[in-house]
């Protein structure tokens, strides 16, 4: 028995002694001088388990940021980044922010990116006040002031918005009268659906339920009871990685009623895994056109150059949200950056961004930020207008 | 429990004409197969009856019907017990059986190989204590009792088998003559009114089936346990049997005493076919004369 | 409840179920030989799945039609059924004879086999990236028949034909052939196949070459029917198994009947509780089913049911 | 019978010297040597992808990418080939392995540990060990950095709770348990139920340590729920029934929104507190050693009870049903009650790890019980050598550590493509696990002997072929 126990142990004793000794190096050691001070920021979400590719999607934006600041030239300082992998799981969360606490050169994170890790994770960072914006954890109650998370910046509009943005577009321009709501049992998914299931009942649309959850393994059913379902209109909450089959099989069943879904899955990746089933679908998302400005494009190129993949859900977001801290950052100058300093500052920051315009209130909600609504045609995601002008219209 | 109690007397002069065990039409069948068909077989209290039949005659059928690892479609099986309750015994679950009275041991033997010689009597000993796991863990001063009275009893037991120096051996290194008595001591260890016991001479050398005899008289004379005996060695079956029962294709086809049965003209024949048969006969009515 | 829509749940049920039996023979080919699951079995299905990606992606055909379809098909099911075939062999070798050789206990070969299982997802997921890809059109007509007023897609139609054809010529091979006779005499009782002179190592190892055939296969009628990920292996996998187990493990016409409930179950389920109930339903059917029948369905082994 | 195929070529005295060097000859391409060559060649090619890029968009880049990186590939290749040379030629390059120093070394110091290890058994040796051991397991939280107590608590010493309570199923009943999660679930549910965050509310609500008692109680009626009408399924069918209870369990907390909250969770379980009249402790969460020390505490006392267990009546009963069930019934072992027993008993302790987690964590939702935490730490008991609690611990301590640590060396995307690739290996060369228990190595012994008919488990498959 000893043996065996005995080096397992202690390799691992050592292992983790040289993995965890960046512990030491505080950037205040080695401040100003002829040497830039080195500050990281931290990424945190699932690089593995459900839903991975989202969280790699973050992760490629924020590394993205950071290297163009740092190729820029221009900073007071360098920069690193620290990804920290939760698995998306709540009860990884916490271990994987500890990690990015621990390092002393982290001054700010981007993430979690679910909201499950985000509320076993956030009470860690609140009390190393250690600022985190999260690009996609997205459920309401995050934000509740009862919480405590007093370090947690909601860098996207929650649930509420793009719900009811759908909501009114099926109320008041498209004068529906039943409407189907299928969720896909994903936490962002459930949160969405709520939401625009309340704000339908509320404009006196009749609203039918369902639940299709991620990774069914056949669609086909599913697309069955929408066709049977009488509904006149028809919203999926969901990412586009399962919102792709289904549409592939309601096109198959000839469903032609409209449908709508969120930022989940307004992606270009839904068209090329959807094809022409994707057409007519109307997506919403809290994020200006993407495809016009100059910098959109010119990150869109940056981005597949660099992962040799295009720029996901939530990849433009995360990058915004990178660039906010960093323009946070410079405003400090040749000073230290504290952590808690830098909170502070961005707790009252300002930032227009490739998506959007990122400002939060006191509990860290976002702010403000209309919901925009675009529809796939011949394979392509045009930009349609603010929900609520085209709704008014 | 106290010491003395640990091997139970039981008491010889119970009428020896009541049936421990009662057999009545028994049929069992897998399938299209008949592995016995109608068999009528009575144990009565302090006997040692042996059943004997060629290969695949039913006996382990028996055996296995007996202990409830089968079922058989049709008959019934008796137990009276010693103390005047009677109980069925078809489609009882094997560890019910063997609760109330019946300990057996296997052909091939089944011992806990991992387990060592005494532990394994422990096993048996054990399944008659009512410490439950709760006061097991908490170590209360019941289950360290049992825990004690257990350890006692098998060891008298090895003692009482000839295994007194060999109880912390693996029970998978004994000799197999040893693994044989292990194994009776193991089914001893549950108290049993009734000890089934499937070829123990099996795989033993002449001394050890001397000792083996021995041992089964002893059993029975001084525990005062009835014992249905499996044997293909006949020396040992006439030696120590009181009667015989003789199974064959699943039917009994002869009954009685062990002289009887050696002149039973079926016997014969399915032992050796009907043309040996007949010479044998021949050969013994002549040297009658 | 009308009779309309009990076919048009009955029909994707059944397309299911295919797939799910047709990858259930290869858990229970396996098991019916070596009594062990395993587990890596999904993985050998996504890989089947991925190959026809692969190939599909470098061919890019462009609206194919009648004889050209047809081909391209015929090309998808052998490149995925070798694949298949190859890592089940592959797999065989890797993580299960050396402890076979070895004498390793049985729950040896399950983790084994579960480390096998992560290992072969995660290095898809580096070698071909984590986000799911779609099989380009290898049809386009997408003609929808009417059965019983029920709707029948093209796709429904060669998934429930392929397993028909495949599990014929299993059952022929399985029952008509030498080597199919190899495979029930080890299922028996490899000792004594041994000692007849079986060569037990070869009778394995085409075991697996066979089940990885017809999981590679389905694998590719999967990827065809939604999308294919790294990960796409995992719940079609466990929905096997447990189809296998209802059927009857180690009984190949257990595993189709096995396969058939639980895809009609599922789809049923979908109906009438809503699709997240899915896989209740079917584990809660496989329960009940066990409680009653403890060895499945059918309950025979491989070397039985001839 | 482990030398079948061998004994069935017993040449016969007919055949000629020539003959028989025919029949003996085997074609180059047949050769071990070269078999293993190819075998070495492959890893070589596989490494390269394990270590090459990773794909994106193009399914092909990757592919590409590594295939055509010449150096990478030719090293690893080389490497490889290096190997297999040093296997296949050893005695030529090196001489004589058994002379060689480095092999004395090896030698001497494994007779030297052969030497101590009785010694470490010696009563007056064994215990100030094991109170080293303690002491030196109560300082680790204050050595290490934070990050690393976090994966004590979380990662490590919850699923340290969650072995301890498989192996009894596992390893001392030889149950083959696929969805021992779905306790796990259930005690973390309870926790969040009894202490009032659940959307329904409880009777009465309560601290957590209250809690823990009542968790227990729920998941021990679970356990006999489940298990009295599937304990009497063999070992197989028994793993697909446990699977299916999981995901059963795991989807109606998914969808049973109205109750659990369905995906999005639940919120804010109150931290443990202790009031013991004269002296009362709160928990929060940046008390990180008092969560490791608490958890060593309860670990400690289910080490006791349940070693206790084990060198009981209940431990050789369980091992008694493991490796001959109907010589154990014949012997008057109700092998279903105490199947049952070790079920529930495993079930309970898995409550407790749940009502542990939800507390630390402070939040309870699905994400936590996915299938693959099942197989997980079923892979992480046998890696340890079920059946004995230290391996278990040591095994599960090792395989809940390695992704962590992995994430300084490796793509964090790739730890379980190596997580995996250990498991093979392990099982290959260590099928028993790092320390078996000495029951069970003697009946893997036995089994592989051909001797004992061991349990479902240990029984070697496929009729031992040679």
């Amino acid at each position: 028995m000893i043996k065996i126990a005995l080096p397992v142990v202690a390799s691992a004793l050592v292992l983790s002694a040289c993995g965890s000794d960046d512990k030491d190096d505080d950037a205040s050691s080695n401040p100003g001088g002829g040497n830039k001070p080195t500050y990281t920021i931290g990424f945190q979400g699932g690089l593995t388990g459900k839903n991975a590719q989202l969280g790699i999607n973050e992760a490629n934006g924020v590394k993205l940021a950071i290297e163009q600041a740092n190729a820029k030239g221009d900073l007071p300082f360098k920069l690193e980044v620290k990804t920290s992998d939760d698995e998306a799981s709540p009860d990884k969360s916490q271990s994987a922010a500890q990690k990015l606490i621990d390092d002393g050169n982290v001054v700010a994170v981007v993430g979690p990116a679910f909201s499950g890790p985000t509320k076993a994770a956030s009470p860690n960072y609140a009390a190393a006040k250690l600022a985190t914006l999260t690009p996609s954890a997205t459920n309401p109650s995050l934000t509740a002031p009862a919480n405590k998370f007093t370090a947690l910046l909601r860098g996207t509009p929650n649930d509420n918005m793009q719900g009811s943005g759908m909501a009114t577009y099926y109320a008041k321009k498209l004068k529906l009268k039943t409407v189907l709501l299928i969720d896909d049992k994903s936490e962002y998914g459930i949160g969405l659906a709520a939401v625009a299931k309340a704000d339908l009942e509320k404009a006196g649309i009749t609203v039918k339920t369902e639940s299709i959850p991620q990774g069914t393994p056949d669609y086909t059913a599913a697309a069955t009871t929408v066709k049977n379902s009488g509904a006149d209109g028809m919203i999926y909450a969901g990412y586009y990685q399962d919102g792709a089959p289904f549409a592939k099989k309601l096109k198959e069943a000839g469903v032609s009623i409209p449908m709508i879904s969120g930022d989940g899955t307004n992606d270009p990746e839904f068209i090329k895994l959807a094809g022409a089933a994707a057409d007519n679908w109307y997506l919403t998302c809290p994020c200006a056109d993407a495809n016009v400005e100059e910098a959109t494009k010119k990150f869109a190129a940056d981005y597949k150059a660099k992962f040799n993949e295009p720029a996901g859900t939530y990849s433009a977001e995360s990058f915004d949200l990178a660039n906010m801290i960093i323009e946070q950052m410079k405003t400090f100058g040749a000073e230290k950056i504290t952590r808690e300093a830098l909170l502070n500052k961005l707790k009252a920051a300002e930032y227009k961004g490739l998506t959007k315009s990122f400002k939060f209130d006191q509990n860290g909600e976002y702010v403000g930020g209309a919901i925009f609504l675009y529809q796939v045609k011949a394979g392509k995601i045009e930009y349609l207008g603010d929900i609520d002008k085209l709704s008014a219209a | 429990m106290s010491n003395n109690t640990v091997i139970k007397q039981r008491s010889a002069e119970s009428d020896t004409a009541t049936p421990v065990i009662a057999v009545r039409g028994v049929t069992l069948r897998f399938g299209g197969l008949v592995c016995l068909s109608d068999v009528e077989l009575t144990l009565n209290r302090g006997e040692i009856l042996a059943v004997i039949g060629p290969n695949g005659a039913g006996k382990t059928s028996l055996f296995n019907s007996l202990t409830g690892v089968y079922v058989p479609q049709e008959g019934s099986i008796t137990l009276n017990s010693a103390n005047g309750s009677t109980h069925a015994l078809l489609g009882q679950k094997t560890h019910v059986v063997n609760k109330l009275g019946l300990a057996r041991t296997f052909q091939n033997i089944r011992l806990f190989g991992a387990l060592t010689a005494l532990e394994n009597v422990k096993i048996a000993a054990e399944t008659r204590q009512r410490t439950g796991p709760v006061s097991i863990m908490l170590g209360l001063p019941n289950a360290r009792r049992a825990e004690r009275a257990s350890d006692r009893r098998a060891h008298n037991l090895m003692e009482f088998v000839g295994l007194g120096d060999k109880i912390n051996e693996l029970a998978s290194s004994l000799s197999y003559g040893d693994q044989r008595r292990l194994e009776i001591a193991r089914a001893l260890a549950t108290d049993p009114q009734v000890l089934l016991l499937d070829e123990p001479a099996a795989g033993t050398n002449p001394t050890e089936k001397l000792e083996l005899a021995e041992l089964i008289r002893h059993i029975n004379a001084e525990l005062g346990i009835s014992v249905l005996l499996i044997e293909h060695d006949m020396r040992l079956v006439m030696s120590v049997a009181h009667r015989v029962t003789v199974l064959n294709f699943g039917k009994v086809i002869a009954s009685g005493t062990t002289a009887e049965v050696q002149r039973d003209p079926a016997v014969v024949e399915a032992y050796l076919g009907a043309e040996m048969a007949a010479e044998m006969l021949d050969a013994q009515a002549q040297e009658e004369e | 409840m009308n009779l309309n829509e009990f076919w048009d749940y009955l029909i994707p049920g059944i397309s299911l179920g295919a797939l799910y039996a047709v990858i259930a023979i290869g858990y229970t080919l396996v098991y019916g030989v070596l009594q062990l699951i395993n587990f890596a079995h999904s993985e050998v299905f996504m890989v089947g799945a991925f190959a026809a990606l692969l190939v599909f992606t470098k061919i890019e055909p462009s609206n194919p039609s009648g004889l050209m379809s047809v081909g391209l098909v015929a090309l998808g099911f052998a490149v995925s059924g070798l694949a298949g075939a190859g890592t089940a062999f592959a797999l065989e070798k890797v993580a299960y004879k050396p402890l076979r050789v070895r004498n390793a206990p049985r729950l040896a070969f399950l983790i084994s086999a579960i480390g096998a299982s992560f290992f072969l997802t995660h290095i898809a997921g580096k070698l071909f990236g984590r986000d799911p890809k779609p099989i380009p059109d290898l049809f386009v007509n997408k003609k929808v028949f009417e059965i019983f007023g029920a709707r029948v897609s093209v796709l429904q139609l060669i998934m429930v034909g392929a397993a028909i054809v495949m599990m014929i010529g299993l059952d022929l091979l399985v029952n008509r052939t030498k080597m199919g006779m190899g495979i029930r005499a080890v299922a028996q009782d490899a000792e004594t196949a041994g000692l007849m002179g079986v060569d037990i190592n070869k009778v394995i190892s085409r075991t697996f070459v066979i089940g990885g055939l017809l999981g590679g296969c389905a694998g590719f009628l999967f990827g065809l029917n939604s999308q294919v990920t790294y990960t796409m292996g995992f719940f079609p996998g466990i929905t096997a198994f447990a189809a296998a187990v209802l059927g009857g493990i180690g009984n190949i016409r257990g595993a189709m009947i096995g396969g058939m409930v639980l895809g009609i179950v599922e789809s049923f389920s979908a109906w009438q509780f809503g699709d997240e109930w899915r896989y209740v339903s079917a584990f809660a059917v496989l329960i009940l089913v066990l409680m009653f029948r403890p060895t499945g369905i059918l309950g025979e082994r491989l070397g039985r049911t001839a | 019978m482990s030398s079948v195929t061998t004994k069935t070529r017993e040449p016969e005295a007919s055949f000629s010297a020539t003959s028989l060097a025919k029949l003996r000859h085997k074609p180059w391409y047949k050769s071990d040597a070269f078999r293993r060559l190819v075998m070495c060649v492959l890893l070589g090619v596989l490494f390269t992808i394990m270590t090459g890029e990773q794909a994106g968009d193009d399914v092909f880049y990757s592919l590409n990418d590594s295939l055509t990186n010449w150096p990478w590939l030719g090293t690893w290749v080389a490497v490889a080939v290096g190997i297999w040379a040093l296997i296949t030629f050893h005695s030529y390059l090196l001489g004589n392995p058994a002379l060689s120093p480095v092999h004395k070394v090896i030698k001497d110091a494994t007779a030297e540990v052969k030497k101590v290890t009785p010694v470490l058994g010696r009563r007056e040796v064994k215990w100030p060990l094991i109170i080293a051991l303690v002491v030196v397991l109560a300082l680790l939280p204050t050595w290490v950095s934070g990050f690393w107590n976090q994966v004590m608590v979380n990662e490590i010493a919850v699923y340290v709770l969650l072995a301890i309570g498989l192996n009894v199923v596992v390893g001392w009943a030889g149950l083959l348990d696929l969805g021992f999660i779905a306790f796990f679930a259930i005690g973390a549910y309870s926790a969040a139920y009894w202490t009032g965050k659940l959307p329904v509310s409880p009777p009465v609500e309560l601290t957590p340590f209250l809690v823990i008692p009542v968790a227990v109680l729920t998941c021990l009626v679970a356990g006999v729920l489940l298990g009295a009408p599937t304990l009497r399924l063999r070992g197989d069918y028994l793993a697909i029934v446990t699977l299916g209870f999981h995901e059963i369990i795991y989807l109606l907390a998914t969808n049973a929104d109205e109750f659990t909250n369905g995906p999005a969770g639940v919120q804010g379980v109150p931290h443990p507190t202790l009031d013991l009249g004269f002296w009362s402790y709160e928990w929060t969460t940046t008390d990180l050693e008092q969560y490791w020390w608490m958890i060593m505490v309860i670990a400690g006392i289910l080490i006791f009870l349940f070693l206790r267990l084990e060198h009981s009546k209940v431990g050789r009963a369980w091992t008694a049903i493991r490796e001959d069930e109907v010589a154990a019934a014949a012997n008057g072992v109700n092998t279903v009650k105490y199947k049952l027993m070790a079920f529930a008993i495993g079930a309970s302790t898995s409550g407790i790890a749940g009502v542990v987690m939800a507390s630390k964590v402070q939040f309870v939702s699905p994400a936590s019980f996915e299938l693959m935490f099942s197989v997980l730490v079923l892979a992480y008991v046998i890696f340890g050598g079920m059946g004995s609690i230290w391996g278990v611990m040591l095994g599960t301590a090792f395989l809940a550590w390695l992704p962590q640590i992995l994430k300084d060396y490796v793509d964090e995307q790739d730890r379980h493509m190596y997580l995996g690739a250990i498991l093979v290996i392990m099982m290959i060369f260590r099928p028993q696990g790092l320390i078996p228990s000495r029951r069970r190595k003697r009946e893997l012994n036995l089994a592989k002997e051909g001797l004992g008919d061991a349990d479902a488990m240990t029984e070697p498959v496929g009729g031992r072929v040679s």
